[in-house]
């Protein structure tokens, strides 16, 4: 019953080819970074997991993290609300050179459709993106007299997360808003790896502040000073390194 | 021999296929018996609809918390590990399949997976609770059951007569004489009472039962 | 920008006649015993309010708390999933009298809809009662191969809750198990007024504890000791008293 | 005279109309300012998507907690009465109109409350965040925006011609020029500038306005 990970290459471990990631944070609050660069570590050694779809509000920013998962071609199709950031040009790039899909959805609906997934909820209305290009295609109907758009459930085979304290048995807490989309893509995965700073016995979390269930959660490994995206994009920071 | 088994050696049985760790949510009434026998060395965590996981036994008797009780409203207590939420968290979990288990009480089993066992028919007060969620939430759901009625009736049946809890949920049935499964549509044997022959077995249930060469025995200690 | 209401017939005050209001609680735990015992002294003061619709998981017990307030003949339907308890005579007697209606509701999907109400989600679609007759009426789709039943969103003019701390903002915490449906009730309710044990001054309750933040409260009520269902039953209590 | 207001006055104006306690989402960038232009007395608690309700101002440099931050990415703080929250809890904050007032940016505002504000078009990357949420959330829905683009056309226009945000949402605008609402498919002129004619604004203005008897005069103090 002990969910603790030996590493984080063994949380990466089992992500294959074409496989959904839903990967937590919010810009760089809550973003799973050594997750990620563990992912790219295969990669570099194995040329695999390649044609990712990736699920994040955002696109990465500098060249670590997300935007370096994306740098080294990992990532076939993005689902996100907002690749903009203070320094996008990762995905930019991809982007308009037309090697990186996008599939662009409202924060509130991405928010909505992951916890659906998560809820056994199959598909919701929404009034977000009435009447605008984002809903086209999708079906529409009115409730009360207003009009609303069928959103769908998004789930995931993975979901990389980030969390402040978790127990062996994977109840979680997250530091201040760093929280963001990690609890709901723990619902939303069929195997969710959680990054922690410190691993703790169970009973050590009060049941009052578990913020994620252990349900939600099938590992957790513990990285105790994990880096913050801000500070390593400050520090010009690359991953992997480059050897010049 | 036993004629039969008595409920809470139903609720051992059933409790002998519960694996370490699993997420297990038990019906109100006879099913929360189950957690009694977890098996040495194994140890389920127990989902509770109105939101506790990892709940532990019942308190002491005038040590209850009312503010700490499980879905039939019984005093619980917290363990380590323990974790509150609201409703709606509760239902995610179950809706959207992360129970291991759910065991539940039935009027009725169909061979087609069909449950019923929440109203008994038009009259009365009718009431529901989580069986609807949960009977199309958890990975694996299991029926523990009499075989028959008081009547002597087949609760295990070719269709339910009674109102549908839900439709093709049913996979495993834990009965007073057998252990059920139902697989294609159809009934299929798996352990009986020792001293029960199978066509006594098939005259006791409502619907064809498959059965293996050697269905084997259906041992439970007296408890 | 205080919440704090003076008194519990203030926190009742504006309930008129025909409203819904969601009351909090599973059984007794959570159930704001004494703000609905507020509604029925107006009731017996005034014979207002009446006509009620209210929504609670269960439909009482005993002769207190939701029990008294369906005696006093205030409800004209209730929504909920469970109308049975240890001692479920009220409700029991005026439902098979033709005196109340009852819309039973699965527990899950009253939950789901209680917060679709909360959340500006019209509708959403749910395994749940697919080929029940509590489907019977409703839309049904396939997504995926497997059917859905539609079901939509519930809201309420007022929601009353039981809550362990609140402060002035209506940030509050709750008790164990007592959490249940009220998180999801101050959602969904045009009006919000909790019982709180305790009201603190902001920022006594730590920013990651708070289970539902002030946007969802629009008064809160001191109730130092809360009454709890199961040890009035114990007494036999009946609200209001008889006298004889 | 000022030609016309500077971002910083219309952040102040749009801060005039928000009332004590009320629950404020300000969209990215410039209507962030409008925290900074709360009258006395009055306290508004500011939102951000991200999960955050109640936060305060921006730390001093070098003391940001990156994990303290509002949907713009910016450094912010607590204060004695913050509450965290996950992403779906904070849109069910605004898909589920709990918001008081949204104020956002505008590249076009239409008479009949049609906004565009995230898409110049096919080229470049598109993000939307949650600006699609925010204008069918609130309950009251303003933009703040400069009168005119740079090339001098008008923003306030009949029609969008760019990719909508939200159909029929705003009911306010603030301008460097103007206070226009609108009501029932059309512009109402509330407040203007002194020394601008309602000839002259209307000339800016990309629909016919209706213009009251005497508007009042849009007076702002220098920042």
């Amino acid at each position: 019953m002990d969910k603790t990970l030996p590493d984080l290459a063994t949380a990466v471990g089992g992500i294959d080819d074409g496989m959904t990631v839903m990967i937590g944070g919010f810009g760089g609050s809550g973003a799973p970074i050594e997750l990620i660069h563990a992912l790219i570590d295969r990669f570099v050694a194995t040329g695999h997991p390649r044609d990712l779809v990736v699920v994040n509000n955002n696109a990465g920013n500098g060249h670590v993290g997300l935007a370096a998962l994306i740098e080294a071609g990992m990532v076939r199709k993005l689902i996100c609300s907002f690749p903009r950031s203070a320094d996008p040009v990762v995905f930019t790039e991809m982007y308009l050179a037309g090697k990186i899909e996008l599939e662009l959805v409202p924060q509130g609906t991405l928010a909505e459709r992951i916890r659906a997934g998560g809820a056994g909820i199959p598909a919701f209305y929404t009034p977000t993106s009435f009447g605008t290009d984002l809903a086209k295609g999708k079906p529409v109907e009115v409730f009360e007299g207003r009009s609303y758009v069928q959103e769908r459930w998004l789930k995931a085979d993975y979901a990389l997360v980030k969390a402040h304290l978790g127990d062996t048995l994977g109840n979680l807490t997250y530091r201040m808003a760093a929280r963001n989309f990690n609890p709901l893509m723990c619902m939303a995965a069929a195997r969710t790896v959680v990054q922690v700073s410190k691993i703790v016995a169970p009973g050590s979390i009060d049941p009052e502040a578990v913020i994620t269930p252990g349900i939600f959660v099938q590992g957790v490994v513990e990285v105790p000073d994990p880096a913050q995206e801000e500070m390593l994009n400050r520090a010009n920071a690359r991953y992997p390194e480059v050897a010049e | 021999m036993t004629a039969k088994l008595s409920p809470t050696q139903i609720a051992w049985r059933a409790a002998q296929d519960i694996a370490d760790g699993a997420y297990v949510n038990l019906g109100i009434g006879f099913p929360e018996m189950v957690a009694k026998f977890q098996p040495p060395g194994r140890q389920a965590i127990f989902h509770t609809e109105n939101g506790i996981l990892g709940f532990g036994e019942a308190p002491a008797a005038g040590s209850e918390d009312w503010d700490l009780i499980n879905a039939g409203k019984k005093a619980v207590t917290i363990k380590p590990g323990t974790a509150f939420f609201h409703h709606a968290d509760s239902f995610a979990m179950v809706r959207g399949g992360h129970l291991d288990v759910a065991i539940l009480g039935a009027y009725e089993v169909a061979e087609n997976g069909d449950l019923a066992n929440w109203s008994t028919g038009p009259k009365g007060v009718p009431a529901v609770g989580g069986a609807m969620d949960l009977v199309h939430g958890a990975k694996r759901v299991a029926v523990i059951t009499d075989h028959v009625t008081k009547d002597g009736k087949p609760k295990l049946v070719q269709r339910c007569s009674l109102p549908l809890t839900g439709v093709g949920c049913v996979t495993r049935i834990y009965s007073s004489h057998a252990v059920v499964d139902i697989e294609g549509g159809r009934f299929v044997l798996r352990e009986k009472l020792p001293h029960l022959s199978v066509d006594e077995l098939q005259a006791m249930t409502g619907a064809a039962m498959i059965v293996p060469a050697a269905p084997a025995d259906l041992i439970v200690p007296e408890l």
